[in-house]
């Protein structure tokens, strides 16, 4: 039984956390919230491109790494504990996921080699409205070489330099992928002002964009599921990390904060309430080192962990975040504190890839369909 | 058991409502008028003809009426379109206070103007480090002949900003264990010496201030009580405070709301009000609100057979606050991925779930964290035990403090 | 507004308590508890009947009291408190009911007199299997004049005189009740062990059991909504007073044991979760007001206020039920301790006229009636 | 990250199941014995091989082996169905305090003794009066010569009634301070003065005893560590008690069940594992046992690498007590009415809901209430500071006690 990261994992855990310490401080975050104009930190972008954790799983041939998910997951972790204000998860878990997984060579070449340096920053884009977007609810067209559509929301869509576009299909699963150059005329993109400002947002209306097919025709709908499993591991680190943190801030401020004599850390309202929080936050983790090990093995499980790690991080990040403002009473509530941008971030990645709702319905599909066979 | 007034309150009632639409101000004289200005023309109207502050005597500017009248009245106001009002905290708070503890000649002097809406009055309790601890404040006032000499500052204060007055409690002697050596005034806002900052809260509002004192000079005729009976005043003005938030919880969502939005959003290309967590969610939202409705009715009723009720109130804030976070969160959750966009174009619903999730944390806080709210109706209504309280018979200067404070 | 019992039911309901106070204390539900057999507590139904509980809203011409269903409900509230071991909520809330409400004269006159003495006891059978019922799921049939089948478990079907039997129909809402005389030869029963051996529970087989036909062909599943929701109130009622008596007893025991040298009602542990239990029964008190009031009005709403007092209390009682049992540590979980004895009721309650799941979904369902109309 | 031992574990994996396959008792060999027969015979069959409490130094009767091969060892016995084991206590709390304060005479007389399975050892720590406050114990021990003398009631006590010794904390001195008088002794059960009378609890089994002393004697020289030092000398059967609870939670309902059970009944004429209710609350069951399962795994890979785990165990206990409680509630709703009935021949899944609602309430108090486990969690995890203790530092007799204790 090893179930555990490595030592060099470990050490590139603590580079990661030492790095962010330094380059990305609270501070840096607000900087991004209290500034519309900033989408997002594009000194840390840099940085974190220099560093390659960009081109963390991205094969050697295509210029990156080709280390496991495992590292990658340690690199979310100490992300969502930062809070870092970039769009690492659209390009990284999502963009770069979906070419890796279906691209051809020649998409792969293209893309890959950028993507891994940082140069270029990839994004998805799938929602068209409120609610849960399905292949029936997509209006978005394609005729093979445009598409025309409206996107909305799109994470990081206004600074992405193309898009991983679904739009509807009549054949398969009922939708395509296609690979769209944001940057060309026929894309029009607005900024959007969003729930966490720390994150950007963007409203991009295609008019007969040029495109390429990723993977095949009527497939995407699968392809979105498979990188969304991806994506719910690394997601659920990020949002471990960033309810670890929420602990630790509230446990300080509790231990600090005096009333009627006492810290209000010696209160047993609080102290349970904080014992509650590492519960959640320990069911969490734990559930996401299993997804780490199913993503890196490609596990059969792989869809029972993704959606475990995803269903507890999201219910211990949200209690985290909200109990951390209520343990830091008034001035928790205050712009001036930090405690809001967990609060916020939580909720970002708790819609950005399909709620608490759809992951639950997931995993039981999932579970039902593995005691079947 | 039924719904009606009683015949006495019927036609109460109907008093009211044929005063109400004689005399409610019309969209036109409102129009192009400041919100300060529009509040004080309304209230004025209501104090000329005897319909301010009911429940107060006649000879301080209100009605001598009953608490079951002043329920009559509210709810008939309630049902029309009437400006602001910003006298909620002079009139509910710092007027009884001044009635219960004021000379008969400041009475006459101060509460009149109150009740017409003449002058605006705030409450200034609350210091950075001390809220659920109210009395731990450190805002001192030193006698300086028939002066007091005020530094320090005060936070949470609602209205701070465009009152004339506020009510105040100080620290009078740091050498007496904590609730000993606390005073209370009551002085001029506008004087030298106090700063105003408004607070900018995490939903973008900013409903709150910090108000600074730097040698603010209060004469000591303005002090109420004796000195060193501060708390005991301040229980005054808080027991009123308790009483005016009454069953509370706002924050925009409820159960309507979030049933609508049920019907028009999608899971599964069904509306989600066919999914059976949402039913189930929804379901349960609704029982509490409607628990919390009868629960008012009930105490009305007490009201109305002239009976007081007891702190059983505070449940309102206890269950309505988290509900309201859980619900606005529930509601991003139904929206999706656009459950992340806040913005005034874009926003489904003007973005009333993400406003609702960004001021429902404060809710939970303000008038009384839920944790506080708990240990009330643990202990006014239960009767079980305080919590066993360090600070007891220590001076107040040989407490241990929170870092934060100098 | 006047939203409070009169003066008169506040005075029935002073009665009600003193006279369980001292007829029901909860030395005689152990009694039954302890010996296997012994259904009910006869020496209590007795008085019950001399006091005319039995027949309140029985209208007079049938021998009955002809009261509203708010002096039922205070009475209720009591014998929830008390919990008296009675056939009082089959024979009176249901049976009668479902009698009063679709009963010819001649058959009201038959058995209404009867059940207003309490000198016969009703009850009504429904279930046929684990798992919720639907007039889809019966198996039990009738030709009109005789039925068959088997109903398990029917609650004190081994007391009874006689049962409101449904059985599928092919016609109408796809079921029918029938009055069926439970002591003739063609009826076999059996005493089955419960949960809460304070309430019996019986297996009854029907083999070509004669029975009258109650109400209309088709009919019967409507019916059964009725009664229902007529009974979810007083159900409610009963739930509220054993909640409220888990409280005091909470409450009682937090403030004599002592932990660390003060009582355990000291802590905030305890102190909140009591504050909790409070809470809830506030809640379901006030929705069980409303629905009292939409019973004794018959107003419109009343499938909403039934639905709203049913779920609060059920959520209400299990809740304060095994709070109730933890605030006394040890002791709460001996057999030796009371506590026991509300922890089961309050799930017999819960699951005897449809659990907290099917009263929800049937809130909601209402609800969207209501404002689609 | 990999689920596999390493290469030297699964050597040692190996040489265990070989060991086993060819030593566990057969259904043939244990036909018609008594199950204390049968756990007797085979403890003593391991204990003659080897592989009886494989931590212990080997001069006790262990194997000197290291925590992994333990687990590992247990892991292997847990595949194949061997005798209840009814040495949990003395082997796992009883003799590890034995072989820190006992005499080297005393630890070679007693301990092998336990490893072999020839006598069995419980542990009678708890009072009616002192069950979280443990300390608060009043069960007397009072000197005469070379013995003591003790009467009171112990409570809560496994294995009493089959029990040959136990380990016994007693106060010697009422007059100090509570943690200070007490003292700690083993005894031989069958000794003349105690009693013991099973409990019967409200699931109906009897889990627990309670045991009576009357004039029992017991010599000094079973006294473990000084007069006065019981409690500390308690403090090391506590942490053997801690270590061996686990992860905990038991109470027969688990996902598992809870799933099939969905598949089984209906809700509105489906499966109710369609139903999207259900549906949610199995996904959020399954991530806490699947959480507490792979932190029993982040745990066993601190063992496997000889670190020691800490006490981030509680939180096995703490989630999966009431979420047993409420499984079960949940599964008796599905059942509807039939959940109701208690009774071996009709309760569908052989009364396991039942059974399983009226069992958990023990669960979330025995070995540590859900509340004692957050105060453990947030004191020695988070590092939160401990309770206000009003009882510290005065002598036993002056502090106040429950009116039920005389």
């Amino acid at each position: 039984m090893n179930f555990e990261f490595s030592d060099e994992q470990k050490l590139l855990k603590d580079q990661a956390s030492g790095f962010l310490k330094e380059n990305c401080p609270l501070v840096s975050v607000r900087d991004i919230v209290d500034d519309d104009a900033l989408s997002y930190d594009k000194t840390l972008w840099a940085k974190i491109g220099e560093m390659g954790w960009t081109s963390t799983t991205i094969p050697e041939e295509y210029g990156g790494l080709g280390c496991s998910y495992l590292e990658l997951s340690v690199i979310a972790e100490e992300l969502g504990r930062s809070l870092a204000p970039t769009p690492f998860s659209s390009s990284v878990y999502l963009a770069t996921e979906a070419i890796n997984v279906a691209g051809s060579d020649q998409q792969k070449n293209t893309w890959l080699p950028k993507l891994a340096t940082g140069e270029i920053i990839g994004c998805v884009a799938v929602a068209e409205a409120k609610g849960q977007i399905t292949p029936a609810s997509l209006a978005t067209e394609s005729n093979g070489s445009t598409l025309s559509g409206t996107k909305i929301p799109v994470a990081d869509g206004d600074v992405a330099d193309f898009s991983i576009v679904f739009v509807r299909a009549n054949i398969g699963d009922g939708a395509s992928a296609y690979i769209v150059d944001l940057t060309q005329s026929n894309v029009e993109r607005e900024s959007i002002r969003t729930l966490d400002p720390s994150r950007s947002q963007a409203k991009i209306t295609f008019t007969d964009a040029n495109c390429e097919l990723l993977g095949k025709e009527g497939e995407g709908w699968s392809l979105l599921q498979k990188i969304n499993n991806t994506a719910a591991v690394l997601f659920a680190w990020e949002q471990v990390g960033g309810s670890e943190h929420c602990l630790e801030m509230a446990k300080a401020y509790a231990l600090d904060r005096i009333a009627f004599g006492r810290p209000i850390a010696s209160y047993q309202a609080i102290k349970h309430k904080l014992a509650n929080v590492y519960v959640k936050n320990t069911i969490a983790k734990s559930n996401c080192y299993y997804g780490a090990w199913a993503l890196s093995t490609n596990d059969k499980e792989l869809p029972v962990a993704a959606a475990s790690a995803r269903i507890s991080a999201i219910q211990a990040y949200y209690f985290a975040s909200k109990e951390n403002i209520q343990v830091h009473g008034g001035m928790g509530f205050t712009w001036e504190f930090d405690c809001q941008f967990f609060y916020r971030r939580s909720k970002q990645l708790a819609v950005n890839i399909g709620s608490e709702l759809v992951w639950q319905d997931k995993l039981i599909s999932a579970i039902e369909l593995d005691r079947a066979s | 058991m039924d719904f009606n007034d009683t015949p006495k309150e019927a036609e109460f009632r109907i008093e009211v409502r044929t005063w109400l639409e004689a005399n409610a101000p019309t969209e036109s004289e409102l129009r192009d008028m400041e919100p300060m200005a529009s509040s004080k023309l309304w209230q004025k109207r209501k104090y000329d003809a005897g319909w301010a502050c009911l429940r107060w005597p006649k000879e301080y500017g209100g009605r001598g009426a009953s608490a079951i009248e002043q329920v009559i009245y509210s709810q008939e106001e309630a049902k029309i379109q009437t400006p602001d009002n910003v006298f909620m905290i002079g009139q509910g708070m710092c007027a009884p206070t001044m009635m219960a503890w004021a000379t008969e000649e400041q009475k006459r002097e101060y509460v009149p103007a109150i009740a017409s809406g003449e002058k605006v009055w705030c409450q200034l309790f609350s210091e950075p480090a001390a809220g659920s601890d109210l009395a731990a404040l450190t805002t001192k006032a030193e006698r300086d002949g028939d002066d007091w000499i005020i530094n320090g500052q005060k936070i949470w204060t609602s209205g701070a900003h465009y009152s004339d007055y506020g009510v105040i409690v100080l620290r009078t002697d740091p050498t007496v264990p904590k609730h000993k050596g606390l005073s209370y005034f009551f002085f001029d806002m506008k004087s030298e010496g106090v700063e105003t900052r408004p607070i900018k809260q995490i939903s973008g509002a900013s409903n709150f201030n910090e108000v600074y004192f730097t040698n603010l000079r209060v004469p000591d005729t303005q002090r109420l009580g004796k000195v060193g009976q501060g708390w005991e005043v301040a229980l005054t003005t808080l027991m009123n405070e308790r009483a005016s938030i009454g069953s509370g919880g706002g924050g925009g969502v409820n159960f309507n709301r979030l049933f609508k939005l049920a019907q028009d959003v999608n899971i599964n290309d069904k509306p989600a009000i066919k999914n059976d967590v949402v039913r189930e969610k929804l379901a349960n939202w609704y029982v509490q609100e409607s628990g919390l409705k009868f629960t008012g009715h009930r105490t009305l009723t007490a009201l109305s057979r002239g009976e007081l009720p007891g702190p059983e109130n505070s449940i309102g804030k206890l269950v309505g606050a988290p509900k309201s976070q859980d619900m606005a969160s529930f509601g991003l959750d139904l929206l999706e991925q656009s459950g992340a966009i806040w913005d005034d174009e874009y926003s489904d619903f003007r973005g009333l779930y993400q406003t609702s999730y960004m001021s429902s944390p404060a809710i939970r806080v303000a008038g009384g964290t839920d944790e506080i709210m708990a240990n009330i109706i643990a202990e006014r209504v239960l009767g079980l035990p305080q919590e066993v309280r360090v600070d007891k018979g220590i001076p107040f200067n040989e407490i241990p403090t929170s870092s934060s404070v100098k």
